[in-house]
């Protein structure tokens, strides 16, 4: 059986690059709430980066379209946030995993969904050419005592 | 965003400073670009020390600029990372890169 | 003629306490690239907070129900946010906007509106008896020399 | 948020931290009321220095205390105010209460 959550929110911004570094601040924000470590904050943000900068990048490369992002937080301490777009979609996902893949030419660094792995505890990617692509990641927070329970 | 230059005989040190995802990694590409473009410097220095978040962009960003490097004969070097900036570099298999 | 937004971004939140600060970060967040000065920031944080309290504390009085929050920001540096919700709704909204009227208690002051008015330019209460209530707030963020246009 | 409490006679100084809006308002209040009930002090200080944010909900808290130390016949004070924070209480047309 899943928990429920705690607590939980949705955003939806356009895919300017503008709202790159909004995205990652709206999660920190909210993922407050679970008291983390700097470096599981970090580890968030960067993840979060990865996601939104792909749909920007990838799904809506040369137009503007909504990015939906959903982030739930758990009492066992899990942070679950997943990116949405309604973009191009990616045909063949296990190999846009791979680490150094990437369509986007030269000043990218194919390494989005390798980080997004490694800073995250689990990653799924779900994609549909020309419907879009849903990542999910989730992390555990250590729980530390809190004195205001 | 940042970029403060700094010559050293034949280095070009660029001091960056702030967040480095796609969006500014635009900015510190083409400030970097011109001062390279003018002065093809055979060692150019990407001191990361004022970076205080990094994403894969910016390991895009330092790839882009270790190809244009490359191609008139000079080589990049990069210096205090962060722990995280490590991290990240290690994930793309730069210790390979003539990179510190 | 209306200018179109230069970015916007929507919120849903659960009326949940602990997302009031949340929410007015994340409302700061996004304002932040309009480089206002720390105090028109504050301006917004604190009108957003008067908006957000009264979703928890009046609309959804005893239960939990969503808070939608929608901002938008102009070139010319205006940004409006609108606070909406599904709740109560108020019978009468100009006697709810009286300073140190309160249906709320002893620990209300009865200066959520009066605050949203003081601390931004333009202020629209809608309301409808159980169906909900919409706040719309405008502000004017001083235009400074941005050396990176 | 934390409350410090200081006892100088007969008088309790709170010295609050943090940021004040209805959910941390409802903490602030049990806190100071629990330390207040014990001491029935005839001055309740609220030192406000260490606020770095604050909606109405802090008049409330203020509005509330005043209440309940007239119920004993104290009186409360408050210090150190932000220049956002004396708007607010401005607003309140608090410069009529007993409050500095
Ligand atoms: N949201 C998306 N929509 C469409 N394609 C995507 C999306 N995310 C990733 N991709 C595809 O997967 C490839 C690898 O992505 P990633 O590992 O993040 O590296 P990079 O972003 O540097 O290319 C991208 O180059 C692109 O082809
Ligand atoms: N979103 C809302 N839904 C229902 N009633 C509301 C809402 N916002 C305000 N009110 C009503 O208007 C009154 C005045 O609100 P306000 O000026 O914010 O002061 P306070 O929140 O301290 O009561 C409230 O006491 C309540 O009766």
């Amino acid at each position: 059986m899943r928990a429920k959550a705690k607590n939980e929110m949705r955003l939806v911004i356009p895919s300017n690059s503008a709202n790159e570094s909004f995205a990652r601040s709206a999660v920190a924000a909210f993922m407050a709430q679970l008291d983390p470590t700097i470096e599981e904050m970090t580890d968030i943000k960067t993840a979060i980066s990865e996601a939104v900068t792909n749909c920007i990048v990838h799904a809506y490369r040369d137009t503007i379209g909504n990015i939906w992002i959903e982030a739930k937080i758990y009492d066992d301490g899990r942070i679950c946030v997943s990116v949405r777009d309604k973009g191009c979609g990616i045909p063949d996902v296990s190999r846009a995993m791979e680490p150094l893949f990437t369509t986007g030419g030269g000043e990218r660094a194919g390494l989005g969904f390798a980080v997004m792995e490694s800073f995250t505890d689990k990653l799924r990617v779900r994609s549909a050419v020309g419907k879009g692509t849903t990542v999910t990641m989730e992390k555990r927070v250590a729980q530390r005592y809190r004195h205001d329970g | 965003m940042s970029v403060v230059f700094e010559r050293k005989g034949d280095t070009l040190v660029a001091l960056l400073s702030g967040e480095i995802d796609h969006h500014t990694a635009a900015e510190f590409r083409d400030s970097i670009d011109r001062e390279a473009e003018m002065l093809h410097p055979s060692v150019l220095v990407l001191d990361f020390g004022g970076i205080g978040f990094m994403d894969s962009s910016g390991i895009g960003l330092i790839m882009g600029r270790y190809r244009n490097a490359a191609a008139y004969g000079g080589v990049i070097r990069v210096i205090n990372p962060s722990p995280m900036i490590e991290r990240m570099m290690k994930l793309a298999g730069m210790t390979r890169l003539d990179v510190i």
